[in-house]
């Protein structure tokens, strides 16, 4: 049983916190800008590499320089949106889509150009974990990590429901002719979008590189069970995102578990087919996500 | 006015191509630079580049200097296709060092490098598949396929009196080659493989493969993967977790970096495997020694050794050719690679030059392994067995 | 640069073209007829090169196969199992509006990946299936034989396109177009949508999968690193976007223009001052990422772009 | 007296195609005007022109005696206009009091408190589900959220399409008697409706539209009474 947690729900939820930071934008641009955004895991890459950088030049914990990669991911998802995605906003948004796998390619090979593609670690060395209770064993970084994750959720909740901002989001989400229609500033709206999607894919890149190491491919190979996370949690929904990014780790990692005898119940080889089952299973059954969301 | 300069800028480049020398001889660099393998590329550019460089230094090719020309497959069989078809149509090199990984090295291979007659080498290429292509002669490699180093590592962990190990490797060719021979080959011996699982590449969490690999509680975890890849991570995290302590590794774990992150006290007790050379391998210090030199940073990474010496030896062909007649390459790789000869190392191209000249008979023992190409051109090799000293790797024992 | 090199350049250039053609044919009657964005090409493609593959080759103790079947047979093969597959998927998603059935594709490629690398005894995963045949591949060697596919790849070409064409023009490709063009008056007309689509699907990725078995014929030899996403799923998109979707000529020509730009790219960023040499590949990746933002704002009809107007719903 | 909104020669329509031509129409303060019209007639497209959603080809706009043409909606709300569309008027997942108060955000009353008192005193229904997403609410209540979110910008001008669509005729009634507090409230209404005859008869004001031309103006009273309007328009013999 301590086995289960220790190697089973704790990694689950480290990398459930990662793809619920990183799915939250994808809901929300789903939500308000209506479209895939293809490009959202290599977002996460540039914001990842941003604190990289910053360790090279200031050597503090990772987590300290976190403005740093949220202040990169922020420029370069404005400046895309601003010369890729609002030329084509008046068109179906299926071209948004393409555009958007294409940013990811351009995202990704600059990130190869600046950064090379090799493999490079923000912290080296063995980080022995925390032992609670004598069997309970939690890395610093997983723990922190989840609380980040927790309060993060917390405060895009307050901010969502109180602020006039974040319920002008969910206005632009809910409606957006209407808000049109009640002189909200759509384009504001989408720019604050682009920020506090950007911000979180920069945290979760940062946390998926700590936790093993920045590659050119990290984000881009997070993207889809990030999809899940969205669809989960019903498009629209950002709360319903971190719900559905925890929901999909878990189910990741504890679908390896010896659930019905000795045996792994899913091969681990086929971990990240999990994320789609679910997806798919959802878009049979309902299609609306757990939470309500918008059937598109 | 744009278009102008469009055309200006196109020009500039097409002259620049121009630019070389008549007497100036190219090399094919085919690397599997974007794509599923990108993060080792960079060092083994580096070490591509290192040996071009020591040729230049040291007398240059033929008449001429050599100028290396890069072809990406983008790890992809489509463009390792079309990449080699350049460098044989476009670039019209003589011989051609590379790919990387098996996949692209046999596409390509066979759809551009053997109908043109063009010989390729590669560093890296272990699939068993290489060695029954209707090659013409054509196809060399100079690593032994994964059958060999698979069974070498089963003896080696046998005669460390390990009989009920864990073992999981990465789901791709190199993994999966050496992977499947050495389950095959230790259970062949009597060892009893407690658990075996195939793992995904770049993903950030290995705890539930580790906690199925450890439950059953064998000797020693056997890691078939990459340290800058998911070998590190596996062998970090099952460290972290307290569920292994001795793992055994190939020469894909056998890296510097693996000793910089874990740290040469939790090794303390681990083994590697790696392809060497015969007797204690000066040589390989010498590269490494050259290459920090050069690049400033450690050597001891995967592959760095084999893509010097695939580069060195496609070189050393050109000039035993005598010209850059493709029809004579294979010829002159077989004669510079194979004893007898002169035994000539890494970095030593003006005593090769020289002996070339002079019309004496050379034979290529590089960092990795001394590379005698069998009928199928593929090698025989030797494989070391290592263990972590202070910060580096030493070599303990040689198993052929 | 001999004159014979550029020759076989150019015919290597237009084998590789040919094929994409017939991906970017398939892609059109799937998007540019039907309005599905499939985004999981990639995949298709791959279980129509594996089974065209499988079924060719010689018999083999590591993978399944063994047939030995004349190469026609194993492209009709292709067909067949891409379809069936592409059935499965639609079944699931077609109703759903697009980026559903993008993300979905997306997915379904990853697990046919996830199936090709893992389950050896079917594909011999990452190994790989050596001794593909290739079609009159005792006739002529060496360079020479690159010219007999050329005609074998550009005959499927042509043929796909006759298809596609009368596809196009038929009772059924109009009906196909209302819909793409406003879904709700053509379900309001009595059209059953999701059935129409259906068959779009299904016969988009029939048409992947003979892509895919052209290319493991060509290559002689299939891992998976024959069906890198990238080169199979994103080149066809910017091929069928700067074509322009919904032509069939378009879809052709798309395929060729762009294959040469991304292939002779190359040419030119080699050339590159040394520093960059090395890493003059991303920005070949970099650049066709800006080719296709500038094809997709300012060149957005394509080459050739669809006769008629598209009326747009909105 | 002049009009608080008058509109001259206004030309518009999608895609280059024009659905109004040269539509004249003045409103006058306090005034409570109706246009009505047969499907297709523009009429909803002459709403939205005004409220600067569909892109003017031709003509202009003047509010209060100031010039509007060429404005956009977001700078329109805060001169005193909104707007209640037709359909999908509320945003469903918002809580009642959450899309009230974004009908505050274009144009921030120096009294948010005591404008939501008002609104809710003008709709007592909403003020127990204030806290329940306006989604889950009836038709005709929806339309309450939507006309109070409106309202929330304390505007001059209230632009309604249809009001009472999809309502059943208890509820119309309700939406009409509303229409004349709103107006006692010193708010000036121009409204699409296909009732016609019920609209009329509140109205101050009737303006037919055919065929994206004006067709007829005058008194509520008046254009009920008329001959080719009840003909064409109202159903056969006066009421």
């Amino acid at each position: 049983m301590i086995d289960f947690i220790n190697l089973y729900l704790v990694p689950g939820l480290t990398i459930g916190s990662v793809y619920a930071l990183g799915a939250v934008g994808i809901s929300m641009i789903f939500g308000i800008l209506r479209f895939a955004h293809f490009a959202h895991g290599d977002l996460m890459t540039i914001g990842g590499y941003g604190v990289l950088t910053a360790v090279w030049f200031i050597p503090v914990h990772p987590l300290l320089l976190l403005p740093f990669g949220i202040a990169l991911a922020i420029v370069s998802a404005l400046a895309v949106d601003q010369f890729f995605y609002k030329p084509l906003r008046k068109l179906p948004t299926i071209y948004t889509v393409i555009a958007s796998f294409g940013v990811a390619l351009i995202f990704r090979s600059l990130a190869q150009l600046f950064w090379s593609s090799g493999n490079q670690v923000f912290i080296s060395g063995v980080r022995m974990p925390v032992v609670l209770f004598d069997t309970f064993r939690i890395s610093e970084l997983h723990m922190q990590v989840i609380i980040l994750t927790l309060i993060i959720a917390i405060a895009l909740h307050f901010f969502l429901t109180r602020s006039k901002l974040g319920r002008a989001m969910r206005a632009v989400s809910d409606e957006p002719e209407l808000a049109a229609v009640a002189g909200l500033d759509t384009e504001r709206v989408i720019r604050w979008t682009w920020v506090i999607g950007a911000s979180m894919a920069a945290t979760a890149g940062v946390f998926a590189g700590m936790d093993t190491s920045m590659h050119p491919n990290l984000g881009w190979n997070l993207l889809l069970a990030m999809f899940a996370a969205a669809v989960l949690g019903g498009i629209g929904k950002p709360m319903g995102a971190i719900a559905g990014g925890l929901i999909i780790g878990i189910a990741e990692e504890t679908a390896t578990f010896t659930w019905l005898s000795d045996e792994p119940l899913i091969s681990p080889s086929y971990k990240s087919a999990v994320a789609f089952f679910i997806m798919v299973a959802l878009l049979l059954f309902r299609p609306q996500g757990l939470f309500k969301g918008r059937l598109l | 006015m744009k278009k102008t300069t469009y055309a200006l800028a196109v020009a500039a480049l097409l002259a620049s191509s121009a630019a070389t020398l008549a007497a100036d001889t190219k090399i094919g660099l085919l690397m599997d630079i974007t794509g599923p393998i990108a993060s080792f590329i960079p060092p083994l550019q580096n070490a591509a580049n290192l040996a071009v460089s020591h040729v230049n230094d040291q007398g240059g090719l033929l008449d001429g200097q050599a100028v290396a020309v890069y072809g990406d497959t983008t790890g992809s069989s489509q463009g390792a296709v079309d990449a080699a078809g350049k460098l044989i149509n476009i670039e019209n090199v003589p011989i051609i060092m590379g790919a990387l990984m098996s996949g692209t090295t046999i596409a390509s291979a066979e759809a551009a490098a053997i109908p043109a007659g063009v010989v390729q080498i590669s560093p890296t290429a272990t699939s068993p598949a290489m060695t029954g292509i209707k090659d013409n002669d054509l196809l060399y490699r100079i690593v032994p396929s994964d059958n060999f180093q698979g069974e070498v590592l089963a003896k080696m962990v046998m005669d460390e009196g390990l009989t009920k190990v864990a073992v999981t490797f990465v789901n791709n060719d190199y993994g999966v080659g050496i992977g499947g021979t050495f389950v095959e080959a230790y259970k062949a011996l009597g060892g009893e493989v407690v658990a075996e699982v195939k793992h995904e590449e770049k993903k950030n969490s290995y705890r539930s493969e580790l906690a199925t690999l450890s439950k059953a509680g064998g000797d020693a975890l056997v890691v078939i993967a990459y340290a800058g890849d998911s070998g590190g991570k596996i062998v970090k995290q099952a460290i972290e977790g307290g569920l292994f302590t001795k793992f055994v590794g190939t020469d894909g774990l056998r890296d510097e970096a693996l000793i910089a992150d874990i740290g040469a006290e939790a090794l303390a007790t681990s083994f590697f495997s790696a392809p060497t050379s015969p007797a204690d391998n000066p040589n390989q210090a010498k590269l490494h020694e050259l290459y920090t030199a050069a690049y400033s940073e450690p050597a001891d990474k995967p592959f760095v050794d084999q893509t010097y010496d695939a580069t060195f030896l496609a070189l050393l062909a050109i000039e035993q050719a005598g010209s850059a007649d493709r029809a004579k390459m294979a010829e002159a790789l077989r004669a510079i690679a194979s004893a007898p000869g002169e035994k000539v190392g890494p970095g030593e191209w003006e005593k090769a030059k020289a002996l070339i000249k002079d019309g004496k008979d050379i034979d290529y023992d590089g960092a990795g392994g001394s590379y005698d190409f069998d009928e199928n051109g593929d090698v025989a090799g030797f494989i070391g067995k290592f263990v972590v000293d202070g910060t580096v790797y030493k070599q303990i024992a040689i198993v052929e | 640069m001999e004159m014979t090199g550029l020759l076989f350049y150019l015919v290597s250039v237009l084998i590789a073209g040919g094929i994409y053609a017939v991906l970017c044919l398939a892609l059109n009657v799937q998007w540019g007829m039907g309005g599905l964005f499939n985004a999981g090409i990639a995949g298709f493609f791959a279980v129509g090169a594996y089974a065209s593959a499988i079924v060719t080759t010689a018999v083999s103790s590591k993978h399944l196969g063994g047939f030995g079947l004349p190469i026609p047979v194993g492209l009709l093969a292709a067909m067949i199992v891409a379809g069936v597959t592409g059935w499965v998927v639609a079944k699931i998603c077609v109703r759903l509006k697009s980026d559903y059935l993008a993300m979905a594709s997306v997915g379904i490629a990853e697990i046919l990946r996830l199936v090709i690398v893992n389950e050896s005894w079917l594909t011999n995963g990452s190994l790989g299936i050596a001794g593909v045949p290739r079609p009159f591949g005792d006739l002529v060697h060496g360079r020479e034989a690159d010219l007999l596919y050329l005609a074998v790849v550009w005959f499927c070409v042509l043929s796909v396109y006759i298809l596609c064409q009368r596809l196009y023009l038929s009772p059924w490709g109009r009906t196909l177009r209302a819909i793409r063009d406003n879904e709700d008056s053509a379900r309001a007309a009595g059209k059953d949508v999701d059935w129409f689509r259906l068959q779009t699907f299904v016969i988009g990725c029939a048409i992947m999968g003979l892509a895919g078995g052209l290319s493991a014929h060509y290559f002689k030899f299939l891992s998976p690193s024959a069906t890198e996403p990238l080169l199979v799923t994103f080149l066809v998109w910017v091929m069928l976007m700067a074509g322009g979707s919904g032509n069939n000529r378009g879809a052709i020509v798309g395929a060729l223009v762009i294959w040469f730009i991304w292939s002779a790219t190359e040419i030119f960023t080699s050339r590159l001052p040394p520093e960059w040499v090395t890493r003059s590949s991303y920005i070949r990746m970099l650049l066709v990422g800006l080719l296709l933002q500038f094809v997709l704002q300012k060149f957005r009809s394509g080459l050739l772009p669809e006769k008629s107007p598209k009326i747009r719903s909105d | 007296m002049s009009a608080l909104l008058s509109v001259k020669g206004l030309v518009a329509g999608y895609g280059g195609v024009p659905i109004i031509e040269g539509i004249n129409l003045d409103v006058q303060d306090h005034e409570i005007s109706v246009i009505i019209g047969p499907n297709g007639a523009g009429k909803s497209t002459l709403l939205k022109t005004i409220f600067a959603l569909t892109a003017r080809s031709e003509g202009g706009i003047d509010f209060a005696g100031k010039d509007i043409t060429g404005l956009k909606t977001a700078e329109l709300v805060p001169l005193g206009i909104s707007m209640v569309p037709q359909s999908r008027n509320v945003f469903p997942t918002l809580t009642v009091d959450e899309n009230l108060d974004v009908g505050t955000y274009a144009a921030p009353p120096k009294d948010k408190e005591a404008v939501r008192e008002s609104v809710l005193a003008l709709f007592p229904d909403l003020r127990d589900k204030l806290g329940q997403p306006a989604g889950e609410l009836s038709g005709g209540q929806r339309q309450m959220v939507a006309m109070g979110r409106a309202l929330m910008s304390e505007p001059k001008l209230l632009l309604l399409d249809e009001p009472t669509a999809g309502l059943s005729p208890a509820y119309l009634e309700i939406i009409f008697d509303l229409l004349l507090d709103i107006r006692k409230r010193g708010v000036t209404i121009l409204m699409v409706e296909q009732n016609a005859k019920q609209a009329l008869r509140i109205a101050d004001n009737g303006h037919v539209l055919v065929s994206g031309k004006n067709f007829i103006s005058g008194a509520g009273e008046a254009l009920l009474n008329d001959d080719a309007v009840r003909r064409s328009f109202l159903g056969g013999a006066a009421a």
